[in-house]
């Protein structure tokens, strides 16, 4: 299935969560979501058959200025397509429900994107920073970043 | 898959195995240990350096433009350069590669116009203090010769000035001229 | 025994908490396994990671996106070519060029070069962890002769920065394409030896056969790629299920564990799936050299790469797995992100479900038998 | 039988006995010692061969010189131990192993008469000593308070003391054979009447003698690689798992009592491999004959004794030459060398072996090692000593 065919499927099931579908100009589409209801709507495209994205690639988080956003990218081994899902959150106060609990492999994805952008997966089992040590101060991939002047005594530079 | 046998003849068929296969093992070790060997005594005998591969960096000073090409193309910016003038007239002071930095990725000759900069075949870069880890490229110019460029940058700087002055003061007589008529 | 007999309160067991790492032998880098053991059985394991952390996705929002290439190098050293190459393709994609095909076929050449020799570091690596020396020393010697083809194309041995936006930064010439002939040849005369030395070795069969058992179903919920997937018997590679750069015209096998040694999705497996994927890279190789179309060798790209507003993932086919690169554009001469899915990542992340009353020299079988490269897992 | 106080019953017979004593412990502590000078040089340059690389080549000519730059380099090095180790038994631990390796070389023979002590018992005795390690690595595995070292103590003990069982089994063959403990008789016993011959040659080693003797040769063999921590039995130093195991923690001259003790433990197993199973002394190379009983020692002391007694200068010196002009002496010194010859050559090509074997095999699991020890070994081994008893209870 193409993506847009995807969409119109989920927008049937899920008509306040699913945004409007838009045609890229350059490169792959993207839904976006609502992020209150994306546990529901993930735990659909795992399970609902014809759809069966049992494969996680990636869950990347993006600082877009105003908010941060929570990317992902979903294959199915049986169908052979692919879907990527968007969720915005607002930068105050940024939660996610987490889908570790569909996919395990998102465990250490949504640590990651915790790690670097502070995004919280709410409902994930162990969200710890997992690159960083875990006394690190700041989220280093938000573009209002400030490199710490030194860590534990060791000076940058 | 092993279930399908009885323990007992698994067992023996292990054993078989093990032998076997250390036997096997053991045959190749022992006719690679009268094979003629692939490494080299490496100080003595030098490995062939391809043409294309990518070491120090060869400079040449008289070709350079100073479009500053490779300073923008480079990722870690470890390229730093100081020069007196322009174009023509320019006397380059620094041209230093920090090699604590680089890459070695080739984009700085690559966006080199005048093809004045190349990765050379020269592998040996080892030092022990930071400071070693910094080449200077350009040539080092004495002081009489940076004196003897300044002052032939003011010489010029001053003859264009009073070019520019003379055309002026031209541009105004014309200027006048026209007012008087 | 006898109830009666009271122990002592001063004699007490307990699990022993072990640091496997940073610095251990075969932790293949600088990965930190925290292991709780029972005696000589490992309870649980779990991986800290991020030592490595070179916060590539920060600069790679820094940096122009040619500026990028080198860095991507960096990520999974052992298979520069095909990260490069990964990036390369999503850079295109998102900007629309056209890559010449004579281009193409280089890129596979190298990319398929690269990845023998990564396979070649496993195998070396794998029998290390098993306690036999010389595979080792073997698989690095016809490494070794990939690394000096690879030089001569590219003018790296171990960093290429080989495959540009648009195309390839050198051409090839007869001399090293006769040279890539005879390394098949010499492969296809060594990789027997290697059976005969560590893949049919009883010894190895037996620490590995049945031991860090991935089923299918826990291999495609973790996100496993790559050889860990193929080897618990899903036959999905990226160069087949999707080809890119020009990869539906070659013919290959996609070799998957079948469990001829034990279960299937063993780390004998997934040791068995490597060495078979040499031969058909090997396969590869012969059909593009043969096919090699005249022509450019890379495209027409503006000096200032600046992509269209949009996002683009593309996922390649690493040595270990999905290499994907998300790159968003704003439009601007830099990314806005780029993202980086790395193979060894999600393989890593395997490590807790798997490693569970085991025994200790196991938990060396099954880390390596992942096959990780930390360069990428901390970025 | 005879010993070395009964040689000379002059008033230096003291004298004598402790010089002869001196001199023998010195060069089986150099021969021990050297085995580890020898064989790192040699165990790297195989290794090297095997893996198609040159090997050390720098240090001396073709890098022979190599063991003793390592050797001063341990000498050299920070003896650097662990803040919480246990004092006493971590500066104990690498003594005691090296003791454990050492002692036996006083029974181990190189030929008929060179031998520091030749004990009835002396089978017995090297394998009691060998045993001694073990309690020397657990202490280095329990004295520096690291886990890695305490795996591999605990892993040695285990697996030393399980093989212990079959190799002393594979031992007891030899002893039901020969009908004896002593290494001189079971040499003795192997150069005479076999298959019909009365001199033998090869065929008279015990390995030839008995289909069990050389099944219990190779396992033997398996067992010894086991006892001596080495490939593919390394666990308890598997570097790929447990970094160094038991030796973790040691640096400089400790670490080298672990090393020497090792080589020295290699060769105590090849060598008595080589005594009771492969004719020791006996063959390939044929000995001239010589009369029985007529030692060099004592023909030496009646030579001093008739050119004036140990109490001259002239005594000594004439009668050192006489008894170098001697045929019967140079006679007895041929058979003594090319005897040494023989035993060196088999105790060294089984090293090799051990070598070989080292740099091919992977390292098996420690419940594999057990299971071979237990359910392969041990079995076997007791089948060996029925099939033996049968052979000397029917022949």
């Amino acid at each position: 299935m193409t993506p847009a065919e995807i969409h119109s499927r989920l927008k049937e099931k899920f008509p306040s969560a699913v945004g409007e579908w838009q045609e890229p100009k350059a490169g792959d589409p993207c839904i976006l979501l609502e992020p209150q209801e994306l546990h529901e709507v993930c735990l659909f495209l795992k399970s609902e058959p014809g759809l069966e994205f049992d494969y996680l690639k990636l869950i990347t988080g993006v600082d877009r200025g105003d908010k941060l956003s929570s990317v992902y990218h979903l294959y199915s081994y049986k169908h052979q397509h692919a879907l990527v899902l968007r969720a915005d959150v607002e930068r105050a106060e940024p939660k996610l429900p987490s889908v570790a609990d569909i996919w395990p492999a998102a465990d250490w994805l949504e640590r990651e994107c915790f790690d670097m952008l502070g995004i919280v997966y709410q409902g994930h089992p162990d969200l710890r920073r997992i690159l960083l040590p875990l006394d690190w101060e700041g989220y280093p991939l938000r573009k209002d970043y400030k490199q710490p002047q030194s860590y534990h005594g060791i000076k940058n530079e | 898959m092993a279930n399908k046998q009885s323990p007992l003849r698994q067992y023996f068929k292990d054993l078989w195995n093990g032998i076997i296969t250390t036997w096997q093992g053991m045959t190749l070790t022992g006719w690679y240990l009268f094979k003629p060997k692939v490494t080299m005594r490496y100080p003595e005998e030098k490995p062939v350096i391809p043409p294309s591969h990518r070491g120090l960096h060869i400079y040449e000073e008289n070709k350079c433009a100073l479009c500053l090409g490779c300073v923008a193309a480079c990722p870690v910016d470890c390229i730093s350069i100081e020069a007196l003038g322009k174009g023509k007239n320019r006397l380059i002071l620094k041209f230093d590669i920090d090699y604590s930095k680089c890459l070695f990725c080739n984009l700085c000759c690559e966006a080199c116009r005048p093809a004045c900069l190349h990765l050379g075949p020269d592998y040996d870069l080892s030092s022990t203090t930071r400071e070693g880890c910094v080449l200077h490229l350009a040539r080092v110019k004495t002081e009489e010769e940076i004196e003897a460029h300044k002052k032939m940058l003011a010489a010029r700087e001053a003859e264009r000035k009073a070019k520019a002055e003379a055309y002026q003061k031209e541009l105004e007589k014309e200027a006048e001229k026209e007012k008087d008529k | 025994m006898n109830s009666t007999l009271e122990q002592p309160e001063s004699l007490r067991t307990e699990e022993l908490l072990v640091n496997m790492g940073p610095q251990h032998p075969s932790t293949h880098g600088v990965l930190r396994l925290l292991i709780q053991t029972d005696g000589e059985l490992v309870r649980q394991a779990w991986p800290h990671i991020g030592f490595l952390h070179r916060c590539f996705e920060k600069i790679a929002e820094s940096v122009t996106y040619r500026q990028v290439v080198p860095y991507t190098d960096r990520l999974d050293y052992l298979a520069s070519m095909n990260n490069a190459l990964a990036y390369c393709l999503a850079v295109e994609k998102l900007a629309g060029f056209e890559v010449p095909e004579r281009a193409s076929y280089l890129r596979i050449i190298a990319a398929e070069l690269n990845r023998i020799a990564s396979h070649l570091v496993f195998f070396g690596c794998y029998g290390l962890d098993m306690g036999a020396f010389t595979p080792f020393l073997y698989g690095f010697r016809e490494r070794e002769l990939i690394l000096s083809i690879l030089e001569k194309l590219s003018g790296g041995r171990l960093l290429y920065h080989y495959p540009r936006i648009g195309g390839v930064a050198r051409d090839i010439d007869p001399q090293i394409a006769a040279e890539i002939q005879n390394f098949i040849k010499e492969m296809r005369r060594v990789w027997p030896e290697y059976n005969r030395l560590l893949s049919e070795n009883a010894i190895f069969i037996k620490r590995t056969a049945n031991v860090g058992v991935i089923t299918k179903e826990a291999a495609v919920a973790y996100g496993l790629t790559g050889p860990c997937l193929r080897g618990s018997g899903v036959a999905y590679d990226l160069r087949r299920a999707h080809p890119y750069s020009l990869y539906e015209r070659f013919d290959f096998e996609i070799p998957i564990g079948q469990g001829l040694k034990g279960t299937l999705g063993d780390c004998w497996d997934r040791y068995w799936v490597r060495l078979l994927e040499m031969l058909e890279s090997l396969k590869i190789i012969e059909q593009a050299l043969a096919g090699l179309p005249e022509g450019q060798i890379t495209a027409k790209v503006p000096p200032v790469i600046k992509l269209p507003e949009g996002e683009v993932y593309v996922g390649c086919e690493n040595p270990r797995g999905e290499l994907g690169f998300y790159i968003i554009s704003d439009g601007k001469p830099q990314a806005l992100r780029i993202k980086v899915r790395a193979p060894s990542f999600s393989n890593l992340s395997i490590t807790n479900a798997i490693v569970r009353d085991v025994l200790v020299a196991d938990v060396v079988a099954i880390i390596g038998s992942i096959d990780i490269v930390l360069g990428e897992i901390d970025r | 039988m005879e010993t070395f106080t009964q040689l000379y019953n002059g008033p230096y017979s003291w004298l004598l006995y402790v010089t002869v004593m001196a001199v023998g412990g010195a060069i089986m502590f150099v021969w021990a010692a050297g085995m580890a000078v020898i064989w790192t040089y040699g165990e790297r340059r195989i290794a090297a061969f095997i893996q198609s690389r040159l090997g050390p080549n720098r240090v001396g000519p073709w890098g022979i010189l190599q063991p003793i730059a390592d050797g001063i380099k341990l000498l050299a090095k920070e003896d650097v131990r662990t803040k919480v180790a246990a004092k006493l038994l971590y500066n104990m631990a690498p003594l005691l192993v090296f003791i454990g390796a050492f002692m036996p070389f006083a029974a181990l023979p190189f030929s008929e008469r060179w031998v520091v002590v030749n004990m009835d018992i002396g089978l017995y005795y090297i394998l009691a000593f060998e045993a001694v390690e073990v309690i020397g690595i657990l202490m280095a595995g329990f004295a520096p308070g690291s886990k890695w070292s305490l795996y591999g103590g605990m892993r040695l003990a285990a697996q030393m003391l399980s093989y212990e069982v079959p190799l002393g089994l594979c031992v007891m063959v030899v002893i039901i054979l020969a009908g004896s403990l002593n290494l001189a008789s079971i040499v003795e016993w192997q150069s005479h009447n076999a298959w019909g011959f009365k001199e033998p040659w090869i065929l008279g080693w015990t390995i030839f003698r008995s289909p069990a003797a050389f099944l219990a040769f190779i396992m033997f063999y398996i067992g010894g690689l086991a006892s001596t921590k080495r490939a593919p039995f390394d666990l308890p130093e598997a570097e790929s798992e447990l970094v160094a195991g038991y030796h973790t923690e040691y640096s400089g001259m400790r670490f080298a009592f672990f090393f020497m003790a090792e080589y020295a433990s290699m060769y105590l197993i090849c060598g008595l491999a080589a005594v009771i199973f492969l004719g020791g002394w006996y063959g390939p190379i044929p000995q001239p004959a010589v009369p029985e009983g007529v030692s060099l020692v004592r023909r030496w002391s009646e030579f001093v004794a008739a050119a004036g007694g140990f109490g001259s200068l002239g005594g000594w010196v004439w009668g050192s030459l006489n008894a170098w002009a001697d045929p019967l002496n140079l006679r007895i010194l041929a058979h003594e060398a090319i005897g040494a010859f023989n035993m060196v050559l088999k105790a060294f090509s089984l090293y090799f072996i051990m070598i070989w074997a080292r740099w091919t095999l992977p390292r098996i699991r420690i419940d594999q090692v057990m299971h071979l020890c237990l359910k392969v070994l041990l079995p076997f081994s007791l089948l060996c000593v029925i099939l033996a008893l049968v052979q000397v209870a029917v022949f």
